[in-house]
């Protein structure tokens, strides 16, 4: 087969408005937080063009709230960064997919939440599970496969759950998530429970046809729910180009005139944004939204991706726009925290990192009674 | 007693989940306002709505996880399925993730959901609509696997599979919905999933059997009884998964002998699995090797004839008998 | 869960063309045959303001193909009249799908193919498969599941096929046929053959996950597909607005950057416009196209099929605009065909149809040797 | 003979048949630039370009259907599965479409298209990606099933797969990759379909093993003779559908006694078929009743200790053989 049609750079605007909710209610569901752009150097020119709001966006937020963003975003990185160092060691098996360089997608948006609304996602989850409220011990302790872990041993990497937390998994089947988040966000409007979903997967899924079947009936049925594209622009080793006919995922909602925006996904605060608006939709008449959030996975699919299909200088170049940098930065501009701020930070994460190693490696592998348990209820 | 078709039977037991407990509800294909496809849901929506009873756009795999996601999160869904043969389209959702999620959370997120439908074959409806789908769900730990053969068994486990909190795939028959049956019409008529039922007591000779096949066994036992005097045991499970197999043991222990007839196809079947489950706890009292009746190696022809020729049927299941008995 | 949300009156214009497409050749792809209409009134009034453009195309065409086309459209009722009939005196058993109003998509579609095009449709599939040059005799005593069907009284009303003359059936997995007719593009591009494929399928198969997952791919890698949704505004008891979030079928196709039209389904020179510059296009550079044909389903979904989903009223105001009413109409007009052309059609398809039953009712049931053959090779 | 893994073996098999056919492409998720999740396919896309080694979006159900519709237009695909888990989702097309195309079509249209991709467990990869699912899609009439277990058998059936005419289920497993053996350099090596293979001769008991259980099989029945001084035979059917029961039943009638062991679950397993195939060929000639040996009747844990308990191993089909030896 002839290689796949280059995709055009496209220029379109952002912030699509699902058209029934935006003819029937007079006015726009969302509004754009960023426009749509092509490749790097697009996005930084962007960033640029956008960062006074986002300096504005900063003075406007609780400083305990920004310290806490920055602090689960460091704690991100570190805590994925020691999960590659003991992986290396042995002692974590299986797949091992790390959410380096995606930090500002999860906190931007999860730490909009009420403590009771719902969060699905992929594999790629130990971050997420973590911002929602998990220890960093039972994360780590289950991707050791111990006694100790969220969900006994018995998980892994790719399943960490804690329903205390309305924390849905860690789930290995591309594309899977997205309709059982949906059934999620079809209990809450069953009970009115006032619960929104937050529903995380990559933008290769976006191919599966579950994509497709749930959107529809999200917005058929109005429920409350945000769909968050992550695009890192792989999937495994193959780029988002190679696999899709069309390059705006936002776009996609409007085959079901469902609202969506397309977000920066570098820029914590403009996920926090878009984020807002879209549980403000949710909660009104539960309109679901689609996000689309741009951003790039600086480490392997897994920890045993060679990554040749992409180059060195790629990798660089996108680091640059790093989502940790560049909030610390903002921050430092805005004169919300200095630099020791950052340094104390950057020490209560290494702690809670080291802490975690310590208590898995001292949590003692499941019973082995455990095998047959939770099959069947 | 009322006597009521099979039909009947799980619309009632739908309609009393249903006002027993807010979190019930059903939802596929035209089951609302069409009163369902083969009309086992018949006059819920229009008796109690848009909430409780849900037609869905045709989306197997979406509903599916709608299902699966609600179930997680608390309610309680039955899905249906319009026919089994497109859970296929689904089959990621109930085996992928309905059945390992309470394992993967560690016990914490339970998902009580029934998956129901006809199972199996109708009437010359052809290859891609006549499949009888038990042994590839009964494969699956997590699942548990139901199928009912008359109107009390019908109503009675399909209230204990929406009140069970695994997911239980609920395979009802076509050919069998207007069958009639007596129906206790006590007021919480339950029958515990895992329990087999002895459809007909007999000394000679055991026939397993199970949905569609349990009416041609009882008709072959009465056959065989009247022409050989010989006395044929029929036993139903009535749930596939987790399997009766005591029952079973119990009644080859007596009998010395036994038939499975299966509608499905025969190859890894349940009826193998019940096979081998009596070469391993009942060889020593075997007469005869197990004897076992499937539908024809073949997906399924239209015709008429071939169709007839192609399904289980009194006649073979009394020459298998015969055979067993060495008659 | 709430009814379905009102879908509003849309007013989009149709004939989308491909973005990438578009921006690449630096002109359309497609021109619009007719604008998306909203309900009956409107598609009159709409079809009354194009006449004109279908008298000229009427003049354009060649006599004898204007007649076979009304032929074709004649037969075909007149078979499945007949089909309904010999139902219930208990002669077809099973399923048993009606194409009846729906006659003008498949004789304005596949009347433009080459005799080596490929074709695939659903369970609805007695009439395209004699527009695809199946006798009567073959797909009637197919229904009777006899030895002389098409395929040996193996497969029923839903499964007709033929080999020679490039008809690959007849499916009953509501969407599946979507998906294998992207493969029949595929080995058609592979093989470098020249072919196209026409693949049928109803609205409500749009709603399964094969039709976006198989999109995105006859769009990344350009297959000679047109996919041809046959709109007749009900999936079962199902009307489309209770299933689709989104009224417009054609423009899913932009999700996929993909070219489109909207087509009136009662209109054959329609039909046959829009196919032929899809056909164009898939000769050309191998690109897909997607056609939403809207028409109107006059029979119950199947024979047992009560209707109470609808009233009589929304059924003759709809019948009103019968295909092929309409093309008689346009053909006397024309002075293409007289009242007595019309008899001698209607007489010629009447014989047809008989031949079909007695063939029928005199052709043997399948050997038993046959229920084990074609099992494997 | 030259010594290969069997990942080179079955590149080797992919790569001829390649260029020895022009119909022959292969299709699948990373299969092309990536060289394969599991690199069954290094280099063929550098080798062969675009047109014969393609790269699919993450779609298995439309990507499945892709080869369907090709192999009906007259390609002969092979369709990789990342794993097997995926084919879940494909499974419409697999068993509602390419299975049934054949017979539907009335003998018109031939699916010649080989499905393939690790199946079972890997290391540690958890319930969604540890299946093995030959029960699920051996069940159904219109599929081949083949799990090859050494490099000779997956080379030499690879090639014989490709050239067949039917649909055919091609399971491999992610463990068994690096294992290398002789295969023979003869220019078109192929091993027909259908046909068992004795991976070692023996007179007291026979083990039926597949896949990932055969080499276990093989160091149980070494222990067994050194220790008991027992002899064991060890069949490998290699096609399981079709089975060749013959030679199973021929080996048990020579010694009297089976266990059979498979990775797969075992509530109607390919294990329970073989056992009742053994209850209605050679009941007569059984010393013991037959013992199976199946992976644990739960979603596959994650921790390394649990799954290694979860299991089939040597210590579990040493223990089986003395059990039926009455050791
Ligand atoms: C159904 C299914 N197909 C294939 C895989 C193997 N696989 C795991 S992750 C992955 C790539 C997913 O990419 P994307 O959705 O973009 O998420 P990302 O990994 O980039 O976060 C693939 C192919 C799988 N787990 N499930
Ligand atoms: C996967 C699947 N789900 C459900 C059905 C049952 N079914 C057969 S036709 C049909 C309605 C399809 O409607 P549409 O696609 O609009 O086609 P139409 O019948 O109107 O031509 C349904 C639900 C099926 N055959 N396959
Ligand atoms: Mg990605
Ligand atoms: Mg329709």
């Amino acid at each position: 087969m002839p290689k796949a049609a280059t995709i055009q750079k496209t220029t379109a605007s952002a912030g699509k408005v699902a058209k029934n909710g935006a003819s029937k209610n007079g006015k726009a569901l969302g509004t754009a937080a960023a426009p749509e752009f092509a490749d790097v150097d697009d996005a930084i020119a962007e960033y640029n063009a956008r960062r006074s709001a986002q300096l504005a966006a900063i003075k406007k937020s609780d400083k305990k709230l920004l310290r806490e963003m920055l602090y689960q975003m460091v704690l991100g990185r570190r805590f994925e960064e020691k999960c590659a160092e003991v992986y290396r060691m042995g002692k974590i098996g299986g797949f091992c997919h790390l959410y380096i360089g995606q930090e500002a997608i999860g906190v931007g948006s999860m730490m909009m939440l009420e403590p009771t609304d719902m969060v699905i996602t992929s594999y790629r989850d130990h971050v997420q599970a973590m911002i929602k409220g998990m220890s960093p011990e039972s994360v780590m302790a289950e991707l050791y496969g111990r006694e100790g872990g969220c969900v006994k041993g018995k998980g892994g990497s790719m399943h960490m759950f804690s329903k205390d937390l309305e924390f849905y998994g860690g789930h290995g089947i591309v594309g899977g998530q997205i309709g059982v988040g949906t059934g999620m966000a079809y209990a809450a409007k069953y009970k009115n429970s006032g619960q929104v979903v937050l529903c995380f997967f990559g933008e290769a899924a976006v191919n599966q046809g579950i994509f497709h079947e749930s959107l529809n009936m999200a917005q058929l049925w109005k429920l409350p729910i945000i769909y968050i594209c992550e695009n890192n622009q792989y999937g495994m080793g193959t780029s988002q180009k190679r696999a899709m006919s069309s390059r705006s995922i936002a776009r996609k909602a409007e085959a079901f005139e469902m609202a969506n925006e397309f977000v920066d996904g570098m820029d914590v605060m403009a996920v926090r944004g878009a984020t807002r608006r879209a549980i403000e939709r949710a909660r009104k008449d539960g309109s679901p939204t689609l996000l689309e959030v741009r951003a790039y996975r600086y480490m392997g699919h897994s920890m045993s991706d060679p990554g040749n299909y992409r180059t060195r200088d790629e990798i660089l170049k996108y680091q640059e726009r790093d989502p940790i940098v560049l909030f610390k930065d903002s921050l430092k501009e805005s004169k919300v925290l200095n630099d020791k701020d950052f340094e104390k930070i950057e020490q209560e994460a290494n702690d809670a990192v080291d802490r975690a190693v310590k208590f898995s490696d001292e949590s003692p592998y499941p019973s082995e009674a455990e095998l047959l348990t939770d099959v069947l209820t | 007693m009322a006597v009521l078709t099979i039909r009947d039977a799980l619309n009632e037991a739908l309609r009393e989940e249903i006002i027993r407990d807010e979190n019930v509800f059903v939802m596929g294909e035209e089951v609302a306002e069409y009163d369902g496809a083969y009309k086992v849901t018949r006059g819920l929506w229009k008796e109690f709505g848009d909430k409780r009873v849900v037609d869905t756009p045709i989306t197997e795999l979406g509903f599916a996880a709608i299902g699966v996601g609600a179930a997680m999160a608390g309610l309680r869904p039955v899905i249906e399925f319009m026919t089994w043969n497109f859970s296929i389209l689904a089959a990621d959702q109930i085996i992928n993730h309905a059945a390992k999620m309470l394992y993967m959370s560690g016990g914490q997120f339970k998902v009580p959901i029934v998956f129901r439908g006809p199972n199996g074959s109708a009437y010359q409806v052809s290859s891609q609509h006549s499949q009888a789908l038990e042994a590839l769900y009964a494969n699956f730990p997590g699942l548990k696997v139901v199928m009912p053969s008359t109107p009390a068994d019908a109503k009675g486990l399909l209230k204990s599979a929406i009140r069970d909190d695994n997911p239980v795939m609920f395979l009802e028959q076509e050919r069998m919905y207007g069958i009639k049956g007596e129906v206790p019409e006590e007021d919480d008529f339950l029958i515990p999933l895992g329990v087999a039922d002895v459809k007909r007591e007999g000394k000679d000779c055991t026939i397993v059997a199970r949905s569609m096949t349990v009416p041609m066994a009882l008709q072959a036992a009465e056959q065989i009884q009247n022409e050989f005097d010989v006395s044929v045991e029929v036993i139903d499970p009535r749930t596939i998964k987790p399997l009766d197999v005591d029952a079973i043991v119990g009644s080859v222990k007596k009998t010395n002998r036994l038939v499975v007839v299966e509608e499905s196809h025969a190859f890894a079947s349940v009826g193998a699995e019940i096979s081998h489950q009596i070469m391993e706890n009942a060889f020593d009292y075997l007469d005869a090797p197990v004897k076992r009746i499937s539908t024809a190696e073949t997906p399924m022809p239209y015709a008429k004839n071939l169709e007839a020729l192609a399904l289980p049927s009194v006649e073979k299941i009394v020459a298998a008998v015969k055979d067993v008995c060495y008659l």
